[in-house]
């Protein structure tokens, strides 16, 4: 699946997309888990719930199961209009 | 209509295409979002906004879509820029056509709540040397 | 700015001659009214709108006065035409200028509520052959 | 005094304006049983309180002393926007 990233939750990943696997995270919760390891910098961002999750471009608060197709991007709140 | 583009617009023009197709319709309210030249007490010169384009699409559709159970519209159109944009410049659209004006007056003001609430944009700002995403959580 | 003319305009170049002066406006709200294709189910061939200018300049002001004291705005517009005037045409122009959204958009609902009731405006409508004067009391 | 007619009451008075003077009404009221009386088609349109009234520009409710500088109008309710 691929894993996109907007606004200044770049500047912590470093880059704006990257591909991960079903074994690495299986739904949204382990997806969770996963980036915080990976990127310890945005625990506390989870933590705040300021982190938005969309899946397939819909937004996803509840933890829900991911296929390999899935697009999921996390961001910050938007700031648009 | 839905469009997210970089490129500035003509509100008379935009809105015209579309009155154009509906002599039904006697009320056209509008909404234009414009770079401020100042925020939080900070001098502003310029923005970033940065855009999810797939997503933006597909709620500007669900926003519209909400709109349209709720009010009686013979049209709509959502108009907004992503890019560098300088002071002064427009950032969004959103024009509303009905026949009568209650209609197109809150279907407008609806429209611009969920955007802003919904719509996959973040503006970061540049003052001077320094710049700043905007955020809704400090 | 109040404008009562026969001729056209331009909802663009109006409200950016506005919009330059002001820097600090991030919100501008519009309502654009337009000659309908039908009205109380008769076809709308055009209309004749009668106005007492000295009068309708009295009311518009006052009418800004009385926005200005309710809400924060930059600058306001209202452009209003007279004469013949074929279905599509627009008839009313309205833009609030504000810092924030709220206030242009509250302001420009009150403006247009008041310019209903208030201004001296008469709708004579044309129908084929026939005409009748629009009125708010039958 | 000037008297400004628009809209359908010119219609009935056949004119679009007409100079009186102080002596044929020195108060508002006075000059609504003037004009009722030199258009009778007007009266019907009186009782129902259809007409609008203007001194100089601004509504008219309530009777109010005439000056010859004054410009009255009458008019049915407006229908602008």
């Amino acid at each position: 699946m691929k894993i996109k990233y907007f606004a200044w939750i770049k500047d912590i990943t470093n880059l704006e997309e990257e591909e991960i696997n079903l074994n690495q995270a299986k739904n949204l919760d382990e997806l969770k888990t996963y980036i915080i390891e990976k990127y310890p910098d945005l625990k506390k961002y989870m933590i705040k719930e300021i982190l938005r999750f969309a899946i397939n471009q819909e937004y996803a608060v509840n933890n829900i199961n991911l296929t390999d197709e899935d697009e999921i991007a996390i961001f910050p709140p938007v700031s648009g209009g | 209509m839905i469009k997210i583009q970089e490129e500035d617009f003509n509100s008379e023009y935009e809105i015209n295409k579309i009155k154009k197709l509906h002599s039904n319709v006697g009320a056209v309210s509008s909404f234009i979002g414009y770079v401020r030249d100042e925020n939080n007490n900070k001098k502003v010169r310029s923005i970033n906004l940065e855009v999810y384009q797939e997503m933006a699409h597909k709620q500007f559709e669900k926003i519209i879509n909400k709109a349209n159970l709720k009010w009686k519209l013979e049209d709509s159109l959502i108009i907004h820029r992503y890019g560098k944009l300088k002071v002064n410049s427009k950032i969004v659209l959103v024009a509303c056509f009905s026949k009568r004006r209650l209609d197109s007056f809150e279907s407008c003001n609806f429209i611009m709540d969920y955007l802003k609430k919904d719509a996959p944009f973040w503006k970061n700002e540049f003052y001077g040397e320094e710049n700043e995403w905007l955020s809704n959580f400090s």
